[in-house]
C-alpha cells in the first residue's frame, strides 16, 4: 500500500535521508532504528509531509503523495496520522477537543473555528478515547494530564482521523518505563485490532524486539537492516548503532541507568529550586 | 596558598580594577550629562530652578482656591462633563480594539515562525516600527486639518500607534509561542487559519489580552491628552477652561477630578485584571 | 536686585523658528541696550507667554488684548501696558470678522440660526471676546448664553476650534457652517483683506474668497498691547519701552519682522484704553 | 467494545463536552457580533457619515501633496512694481530680479510656461490664459471689477471659479488666481527645493557632480575657507529649512526626555522602598506614598507642564520636570512592585552576615531588582521622547514646537513632513539605542 | 562557649521551639535531627538572630546575644555564619562579590554601597575559595555555578566572617549525593582544621551518624535527643521522628528509592518538554 521509492532529502547540503527505497505491502507493526540523527524523524515527516522531499517519491495505492500541494496534500495528510515524542496536544484546551482536531483536515475552516461537530462525532471522540481508558479525563486540560495520557490523547487524535497509517515519531521517548509500556501495548493494539499500519520510530532495541514485526534500521541516512525482528542479531545492532565503544545493549534499553538517574534527580532538584 | 591559586587571584584582581575603572567612568560620564543637561535646560528656561521652586504651588493654588470658593458648583460640573468623559473612553475603547485586531494580524503575519508569507516580514516589522514610532499627536494635528476636529482624528491616530506597539509586542509573544501544538495540528492536514487559531491563540491569548488592557489605560490618557490640541473628549473641555484662567478654575477641578478618578480606577481595575490573566495563563 | 537676564516671550500664530528669527534683531538690540543676556521665548499658545508674565520669567511680551485682560484681572499688578503696533495708516485697530461658506446659504449672521457655530482660541480677542459680547448687544435675539461653550439655544452647537487658522478650515472644510476670525478690515475681501488669519490663508492657497461671505464684522478692535512687567526696574522698563519704540526709525526691516507686517511703528499707550476689554473679559467671566 | 454501549460516566462526559463546545461557540458568535454593535453605535456617535460627506479630497490633495512637493509663486501686485518670484512665496525664497527661473520669462507682459504645456501671459489689462487642451482663456480686469472669456462655444469647465472681483483657476500641478489687485500664479514641483542650499547659498542649483567637483578639488569660492567647509556652513544655516536650528530643536527634545526619565528613576528609587510592603517603615507611610504615586501618574506630563509653566515659564527645564514628575509616579509604582517580588533569600543571606539595611538593600535587594529597573528606565526613555516631542511644544522649545507650528501655519507643509520623518527617525533611534543599552547591561 | 537557656519562640500562640536549654561548651560538629516542622530551623534562625527570641537567653561566652540590637547584633551575627539550604546567595553577583559578602557585617556603609573592597580581602576571599576547590569559579556568576559549588561558596562566604561558629540549616537537602558528601566533607575538613564549631540541621539519620560528633533530636521544639551518634538506636530514631507508619530508615536515607527515582525521571522530562 506504501512504497518509497530513492526518497532524499538535503539539508543545506547534509543529506538527513539518502536515496531509501521501502516498500509496507501490508498492515503491520514497523519499527525503525537508529542512532541520534540517523534520520529516522526525517523519513517519517517526509511520508506525513511535515517535510518536504528532495528528490523521490512516496506512493499510496500507486499515486505519488510527495508532490501534492494545497487540500490535496491536507487530505494525504489526514489519511497518514501522526503521534510526537511531545505529543503535540494543545495543551491549553480540553482532551475532547484535542481529539476532535484530528478532523481538521477535512473541515472547512469556519465550521472548525466555531468548532461545529456534530454530536456524532463527540461520541466518536469519546468512544476512542473510552478505549484508549481515559473517557474520564475528556474535560479536563490537556495539561493537566500525565505524560503517558497526553500520549494517549495524541493516539486518540491520531485514531480521530481514521488514518491508513499512523506513523508515530519515538512515542514513549519521553514516558517512564511504565507510561512507555501503556502506550506501546495502545499502538500494538490499535494496530493488531484495527488491521492499521504503524510505523513507528523506536530508541530502544528491546521496545523493537518486543512489539515489531519487522524492523528497518537505518544509519547516517540509508537502510542498513531491514528484516524480522529476531533477526536483530548483537553484530547487526552494532552496524546500525555504529562501532563506537560507548554501544551496548543497555545505553539502548529502557533501564534506566544509574547516573542518568543521579543526573535526572540533580536536575529535578535544580529546576525545583 | 597553592601555586595555581596565584593565577585565579590576580586574574580576579585585574578583572576588578578593570571593572571599577569602566563603572567609575560609566559614573562620572552620567553625572556629568545629568549635571550638564540639567545646568543647559537650566539656562535656556525662562525661570530658574531655584527662583520657581518657592513658586511651584502658586497656580495649583490659585485654581484649588478658586473651586474650594465655588465648591457647590462641583457636582453639577460633573454631570455636565460627563459626556465628554464618556467620548473620550469611547475613543480609547475603540482605537483599542481596532488597534489590537490590527495588531493581532500583523502580529502573526510577522512571527518568522507562523508567517504565511515570509517575505513580508521583514516589510511589516519596519511598518510596525513607524507607526510606533510616530506620536499619535502628530497625527492627529494632521488629521485634525483634514477631517476638522472631533473624535476621528484622535480614534485614527491612536489606532494607527496601537497597532504599531501591540503589534510589537504581540509578535515577541507569537514568536515565543510553543511550535509542538502547530505542528501537531499540521500533521492532521489542518490549514493555516486552523493552525494559528487552535494552536497558537489559545497560547497567546492571556499576555496578548494582558497587553491590550495596558494600552487601553495608555489609551485613554492618550485620548484625553489629544482632546487637549482638539480632538474632542474630556481634554478638549479641560484645555478650553484651563486657558480661560479664572472664574472656570472650579470646572478644570471638576473635570480634573472626573479625569484622575477615571484613570485611577481603570488603572486599578487592569492592574487586577492582568494579575489575574497572566497567572491564569502561568498555573493552568 | 540687579537685573540678571531679559526674557521675551512671542505668542503664536506664526512658525516658531520664523518668529524666533524675525526678533533675532530685537534681541540684539535689546541685549546692546541692557547689558544682559536677553532671550526669546515662543510657546505654542497664549497661555505660556501669560502665565510666565504671571509668574515673573517673562518679562516682556507682546500680547493680545483679552489675554492681556486674563494678566490683568489674575493680578492687576503683573504687567505694565507700553506701546501698540500701528498700521500703515497710523490707526491700531483690527475687526472681528463672521464667516461661511457662500454655498451654505448664510449671508447674515441670523441666517446662521440652527447651524454649528465656532470660536477660535477661548483666549483670543477676535476670535471669542468681542464676538461674545457684541453679537448680543447688536442681534438681541442671540444671548450670551447662546455663545458659551457646547451652547445649543440660538445655534445647533457653539464650538471652539482651537486657533484662527483652524476656525477658517473648518468654515471651508464645512466642519462647522459658520466662525470669527480677525483681519484688519482695510484692502479688499477678495484677497481676504490686507492682513489677518484670512489674507494668510489665502495666500497659503488654503481658501478661496470667492466661497466664503462676511457675515459679521466687529466694530473696531484695539491691536493687543506690548506690556512689560511691573516689577522690572523703572529703568530697564524705560529702555526697553524707548528701543521698541524707536524701532520703526531705527531698522525698519526689524520692526517689519517684530510687528509681523507692514506697520507705522510702534506708539505709546496707556492701560485705561484696555479698560473695555478688561470689563468685557471680566463680565465673561462668571459665565 | 464499550462504544457500543454507551457507560452512563461516557453519557455525561459527552453531555458535558457538547456543553461546554456549545458555550464557546455561543461566546465566539456572541463576541464578534457585540463588537460589531459597539462599533456601529460608535460609528453614528462619532458622526463618521458626516465626516465622510464633508471630506474634501481635493483640500486633502493639496495638503497631501505639499508633504512632497513645493510651489513657487510668481506674482504682480499692483501695489508693488516688479515681477516678483518666490519659492512658497517667502522673502526667504525670493529670485533676485533677472535670475528667475528659465520657466519665467520676465519683460513688460511676462509669460510662464506650466508642465502641462499651458502658458499664460500677464497682460496691462490682466491676463491670457493657453490652456493645453482647452484653448485661450481672456481674464480681464477693469478697474474693480474681473471679467472672464472662455473660448468660443467652451462649456465653463469646473475648474474654473469666477466672481465679479477674483477668478480663480486649478490646472495640473499648477494654480491661477487674479483679484484687482493681485495677480499670480503657483507652480508645483516635486521634491523639497532649497532643501540643502538656498538661494543665497552660490552652491545652489549644482548638480552633484559639480558638488563633488567644487568639493574635491576645484578653486575656493571664497578664500578664507574650503569649499566642503562653506557647503556645510550653508547647509547648516539654510534659510528656508534651518537645520541647523532643526538639529538643536531634537537634542533639546532628546534632553527633556532624558532628564525626566532618569531624574524620576533617581528620585523613585528611594520613594519606592518606602512604599513597597516588605521595606515600608509604617503602612501610613506606603499609602499615602502609593496615592501621591497615583495623582503624579494620573495627571498627564501634558497638563504638569501647563501647571508648572507659572514658577518656571516656558523653555525645556519645564519640560524636563513635567516628565519627571508624571514618570516618578510610574517609577514609584513599578519600582516598588518589583521590590515587593524579590526574592527574599538573597536578601536573608546578606542579612545573616550582620549586615545592615543599607547593605541588606545594596547586595541583598538591588542586584535583583536593577535589570527590572533598568529595562523599565530605557523603555521609558524611548515613550518619553515621543511625550518630549509634545510637551515641547507647549513649553515653546524641541522639535515639537517646531512641528505644531508648521502645522498651525498651514502652509509649510513640507515642512511638517520634513519634522515627521526627523521625530520617527529620532525615536527609532532611541528605542535602538534603548534596545542595545538593554542587551549590553541586563543579559551581560 | 555557647549556652541557650529556656529558648522559646512562638508564632501566633504555635510553640516553634519550646524552652530549649543547650550547653556547647568546646568547637565539634553538632548535628540536629527531627521531623519537618520540629523546629530545628527556627531554633538555628534564633541563635543567629534572624528570628527573634520570645523567651530565653543565648549566651555566648557569658554574654547574652538574644537582646541585642542594631551594631551590636550586627557584630553577633558577623561572628556566627549561616549557610543555608537553598545557599542563599546572590545569584546575578559573581562568586568572588558573594564571598566578600561575609565581611558587609563589619564594614562602614559607604565603602560598601560602592562596593571597594581591599587587595587584601579580595585574596584572602580567593584563598578560601581555593581551599573549598572553586578558586576558577571566581569570576563567573553565583547563578551559573552547580547547586553543589554554589553552596561551597555560601560556606566560603561564612568562612570569610571568621566565624565563632558556623550554623548551617540543611546544607545538603537541596543537593544530589554526590554533591552532597561534597559539602558535607567541606564542613567537616573546617571544623576539624580550623577547630570551628558548626551546628547542621540535618535531614537524614545516616549523614548524621556519619559526620557529627554529637546528635540533637527535636520534636515539637522539644529536645528529644542528645548523645553520640553511635547512641542513635532504631528506637531513639523511631522517637524522634514519630512513630507514624510511614516511618522507616530508608525514608530519611539519602539513597533515592525506586519509585521517586520514576517521579524525578517523568518530572525531569516533563519539565524538559
Ligand atoms: N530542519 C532541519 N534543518 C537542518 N538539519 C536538519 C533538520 N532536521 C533534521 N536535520 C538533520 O538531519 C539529520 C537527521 O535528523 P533526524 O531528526 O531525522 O534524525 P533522527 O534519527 O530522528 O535523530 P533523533 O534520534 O535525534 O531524533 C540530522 O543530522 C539533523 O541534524
Ligand atoms: N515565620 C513563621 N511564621 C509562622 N510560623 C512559622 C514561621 N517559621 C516557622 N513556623 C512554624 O514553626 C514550626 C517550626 O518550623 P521550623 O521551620 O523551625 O521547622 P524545621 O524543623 O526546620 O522543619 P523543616 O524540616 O520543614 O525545615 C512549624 O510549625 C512552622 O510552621
Ligand atoms: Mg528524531
Ligand atoms: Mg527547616
Amino acid at each position: 500500500m506504501l512504497e518509497l521509492r530513492h526518497l532524499t532529502r538535503d539539508f543545506a547540503g547534509r543529506c538527513a535521508v539518502d536515496n531509501v527505497s521501502l516498500r509496507f505491502d501490508r498492515p503491520g507493526f514497523v519499527g525503525i532504528i537508529g542512532r541520534s540523527g540517523a534520520g529516522k524523524s526525517t523519513l517519517l515527516r517526509m511520508i506525513n509531509r511535515l517535510t518536504d522531499v528532495s528528490a523521490g517519491e512516496i506512493l499510496f495505492q500507486g499515486r505519488n503523495v510527495a508532490t501534492l500541494r494545497g487540500a490535496e496534500k491536507r487530505a494525504w495528510q489526514s489519511r497518514c496520522a501522526m503521534v510526537f515524542q511531545q505529543f503535540n496536544l494543545v495543551p491549553r484546551r480540553d482532551v475532547a477537543s484535542n481529539v476532535l482536531h484530528g478532523l481538521l483536515g477535512r473541515r472547512p475552516v469556519l465550521a472548525a473555528i466555531f468548532d461545529l461537530w456534530s454530536e456524532a462525532e463527540i461520541t466518536r471522540a469519546l468512544a476512542i478515547l473510552d478505549r484508549l481508558g481515559i473517557a474520564d479525563q475528556a474535560a479536563k486540560r490537556a495539561e493537566a494530564l500525565s505524560g503517558g495520557q497526553q500520549q494517549r490523547v495524541a493516539i486518540a487524535r491520531a485514531l480521530m482521523q481514521d488514518p491508513a497509517i499512523i506513523l508515530a515519531d519515538e512515542p514513549i521517548a519521553s514516558l517512564d518505563p511504565m507510561n512507555a509500556q501503556i502506550v506501546m501495548d495502545t499502538l500494538k493494539r490499535i494496530q493488531t485490532e484495527d488491521g492499521r499500519m504503524v510505523i513507528a520510530n523506536l530508541h530502544t532495541l528491546d521496545t523493537a524486539r518486543r512489539y515489531c514485526d519487522r524492523v528497518i534500521g537505518m544509519r547516517d541516512g540509508r537502510v542498513v537492516f531491514d528484516g524480522r525482528p529476531d533477526q536483530l542479531s548483537t553484530g547487526i545492532a552494532r552496524e546500525i548503532y555504529g562501532a563506537d565503544a560507548s554501544f551496548n545493549e543497555a545505553a539502548t534499553s529502557t533501564a534506566i541507568p544509574a547516573d542518568a538517574r543521579a543526573d535526572a534527580d540533580y536536575a529535578s532538584a535544580m529546576l525545583g529550586a | 596558598m597553592s601555586a595555581a591559586a596565584l593565577s585565579p587571584t590576580a586574574e580576579y584582581l585585574a578583572l576588578v580594577r578593570r571593572r571599577r575603572v569602566y563603572g567609575g567612568l560609566l559614573l562620572v560620564l552620567f553625572i556629568v550629562l545629568m549635571a550638564s543637561g540639567w545646568r543647559t535646560a537650566d539656562a535656556r528656561n525662562a525661570g530658574g530652578f531655584l527662583d520657581g521652586i518657592a513658586h511651584i504651588l502658586d497656580f495649583p493654588i490659585e485654581i484649588l482656591s478658586e473651586a474650594a470658593r465655588d465648591w457647590r458648583n462641583l457636582p453639577g460640573y460633573l454631570r455636565q462633563y460627563l459626556p465628554s468623559l464618556i467620548e473620550t473612553l469611547n475613543i480609547a475603547a475603540v482605537s483599542t480594539l481596532l488597534g489590537g485586531l490590527i495588531a493581532a494580524v500583523l502580529a502573526v503575519l510577522s512571527a518568522r515562525a507562523l508567517a504565511p508569507l515570509p517575505w513580508l516580514v521583514v516589510p511589516i516589522r519596519r511598518g510596525m516600527d513607524v507607526m510606533r514610532a510616530m506620536p499619535e499627536i502628530v497625527i492627529a494635528l494632521v488629521l485634525i486639518f483634514l477631517l476638522g476636529g472631533g473624535p476621528v482624528p484622535a480614534m485614527i491616530a491612536i489606532t494607527l500607534h496601537t497597532a504599531g506597539a501591540l503589534g510589537k509586542l504581540f509578535s515577541e509573544v507569537a514568536e515565543n509561542a510553543d511550535l509542538k501544538p502547530v505542528e501537531g495540528l499540521a500533521s492532521v492536514g489542518a490549514g493555516w487559519l486552523a493552525r494559528i487559531w487552535f494552536a497558537v491563540a489559545p497560547q497567546v491569548a492571556p499576555n496578548w489580552s494582558s497587553y491590550a488592557l495596558l494600552r487601553f489605560e495608555i489609551n485613554i490618557r492618550a485620548s484625553a491628552i489629544l482632546g487637549f490640541v482638539g480632538a474632542g473628549g474630556i481634554g478638549y473641555d479641560l484645555r478650553t477652561t484651563l486657558q480661560w484662567g479664572q472664574g472656570r478654575y472650579d470646572q478644570v477641578v471638576a473635570i480634573f477630578a472626573l479625569l484622575f478618578l477615571t484613570i485611577v480606577l481603570v488603572d486599578h481595575l487592569s492592574d487586577r485584571a492582568r494579575a489575574r490573566l497572566v497567572q491564569g495563563g502561568h498555573a493552568a | 536686585e540687579g537685573l540678571t537676564q531679559f526674557n521675551i516671550g512671542l505668542l503664536g500664530g506664526e512658525n516658531a523658528q520664523d518668529r524666533l528669527n524675525s526678533n533675532e534683531c530685537l534681541r540684539k538690540y535689546a541685549e546692546d541696550t541692557l547689558g544682559v543676556p536677553v532671550k526669546l521665548f515662543a510657546p505654542a499658545d497664549y497661555d505660556g507667554v501669560v502665565q510666565g508674565l504671571l509668574g515673573g520669567t517673562i518679562d516682556m511680551a507682546w500680547l493680545g488684548a483679552s489675554a492681556y485682560a486674563k494678566v490683568y484681572l489674575t493680578d492687576p499688578k503683573a504687567v505694565d501696558v507700553a506701546l501698540v503696533k500701528t498700521n500703515l495708516d497710523g490707526s491700531f485697530t483690527y475687526h472681528s470678522i463672521g464667516i461661511a461658506r457662500k454655498d451654505s446659504g448664510i449671508a447674515k449672521l441670523e441666517d446662521a440660526k440652527g447651524k454649528v457655530f465656532g470660536f477660535g482660541d477661548p483666549n483670543s480677542t477676535s476670535g471669542y471676546l468681542i464676538p461674545s459680547v457684541e453679537i448680543p448687544k447688536t442681534h438681541p435675539a442671540i444671548t450670551r448664553a447662546d455663545l458659551a461653550d457646547g451652547a445649543s439655544g440660538y445655534f445647533k452647537t457653539v464650538k471652539f476650534t482651537g486657533g484662527h487658522e483652524q476656525t477658517i478650515v473648518a468654515v471651508v472644510n464645512g466642519d462647522i457652517d459658520a466662525g470669527v476670525t480677525w483681519a484688519d478690515g482695510q484692502g479688499n475681501w477678495e484677497d481676504g483683506y490686507n492682513s489677518g488669519a484670512l489674507r494668510k490663508a489665502v495666500d497659503a492657497g488654503l481658501v478661496n474668497m470667492n466661497d466664503l461671505v462676511e457675515i459679521w464684522k466687529s466694530k473696531p478692535i484695539p491691536e493687543g498691547p506690548v506690556v512689560l512687567r511691573h516689577a522690572l526696574p523703572e529703568e530697564v522698563k524705560a529702555k526697553m519701552v524707548e528701543l521698541v519704540k524707536g524701532l520703526h526709525a531705527r531698522d525698519k526691516d526689524c520692526a517689519y519682522g517684530v510687528a509681523a507686517g507692514d506697520t507705522a511703528g510702534f506708539a505709546p499707550i496707556t492701560a485705561d484704553f484696555y479698560d473695555i476689554i478688561v470689563e468685557t473679559r471680566r463680565a465673561t467671566q462668571g459665565n | 467494545m464499550t462504544a457500543l454501549a454507551p457507560t452512563p460516566a461516557l453519557l455525561l462526559a459527552r453531555t458535558e463536552i457538547s456543553r461546554r463546545l456549545a458555550r464557546r461557540r455561543a461566546l465566539l458568535l456572541a463576541a464578534p457580533v457585540a463588537l460589531l454593535l459597539y462599533l456601529t453605535t460608535i460609528f453614528f456617535s462619532f458622526d463618521l457619515p458626516g465626516i465622510a460627506a464633508r471630506m474634501r479630497p481635493e483640500n486633502a490633495a493639496v495638503l497631501l501633496g505639499d508633504f512632497w512637493s513645493f510651489k513657487t509663486h510668481v506674482t504682480l501686485d499692483r501695489r508693488r512694481p516688479g515681477l516678483e518670484v518666490a519659492i512658497e512665496g517667502e522673502a526667504k525664497g525670493r529670485y533676485a530680479p533677472g535670475q528667475f527661473p528659465d520657466w519665467v520669462q520676465d519683460g513688460a507682459e511676462p509669460r510662464i510656461a506650466l508642465p502641462d504645456g499651458s502658458r499664460i501671459t500677464y497682460v496691462a489689462q490682466g491676463a491670457l490664459i493657453e490652456r493645453a487642451g482647452f484653448g485661450l482663456i481672456r481674464v480681464n480686469r477693469e478697474g474693480r471689477r474681473i471679467a472672464v472669456t472662455l473660448p468660443e462655444g467652451a462649456a465653463r469647465p469646473d475648474w474654473l471659479s469666477a466672481s465679479a472681483t477674483r477668478v480663480d483657476l486649478r490646472g495640473p500641478w499648477w494654480r491661477f488666481s487674479m483679484t484687482p489687485a493681485r495677480t499670480e500664479t503657483l507652480r508645483y514641483e516635486p521634491g523639497w527645493e532649497l532643501f540643502f542650499f538656498d538661494l543665497q547659498s552660490p552652491f545652489h542649483g549644482k548638480s552633484a557632480a559639480e558638488l563633488a567637483a567644487l568639493a574635491l578639488w576645484q578653486p575656493r569660492l571664497e578664500p578664507e575657507r574650503s569649499n566642503l567647509a562653506a557647503m556645510a556652513a550653508d547647509i547648516w544655516q539654510n534659510r528656508m529649512w534651518r537645520h541647523g536650528d532643526v538639529v538643536w530643536a531634537l537634542g533639546e527634545t532628546v534632553l527633556m526626555a532624558f532628564l525626566g526619565t532618569f531624574g524620576a528613576a533617581l528620585i523613585a528609587f528611594p520613594l519606592a522602598f518606602l512604599a513597597a510592603s516588605n521595606f515600608a517603615p509604617g503602612r501610613l507611610i506606603r499609602l499615602g506614598l502609593r496615592r501621591i504615586f497615583d495623582l503624579f501618574r494620573g495627571i498627564d506630563g501634558l497638563i504638569w507642564t501647563v501647571i508648572l509653566s507659572r514658577a518656571f515659564g516656558p523653555g525645556p527645564l519645564t519640560g524636563a520636570l513635567a516628565i519627571l514628575l508624571t514618570d516618578t509616579g510610574t517609577f514609584g509604582k513599578t519600582f516598588s512592585e518589583a521590590l515587593e517580588n524579590i526574592d527574599e533569600k538573597q536578601r536573608e543571606g546578606i542579612a545573616a552576615t550582620g549586615a545592615d539595611a543599607v547593605a541588606q538593600a545594596r547586595f541583598g535587594v538591588v542586584p535583583q531588582v536593577a535589570p527590572v529597573i533598568l529595562s523599565q528606565v530605557l523603555y521609558y526613555l524611548e515613550s518619553n521622547t515621543r511625550s518630549a516631542t509634545v510637551i515641547g511644544a507647549l513649553v515653546g522649545g524641541g522639535i515639537g514646537l517646531l512641528l505644531t507650528q508648521a502645522i498651525q501655519t498651514q502652509k509649510d507643509w513640507e515642512e511638517v513632513s520634513y519634522y515627521i520623518v526627523l521625530i520617527i527617525v529620532m525615536v527609532m533611534a532611541m528605542d535602538s539605542l534603548s534596545a542595545w543599552l538593554r542587551a549590553r547591561f541586563i543579559k551581560g
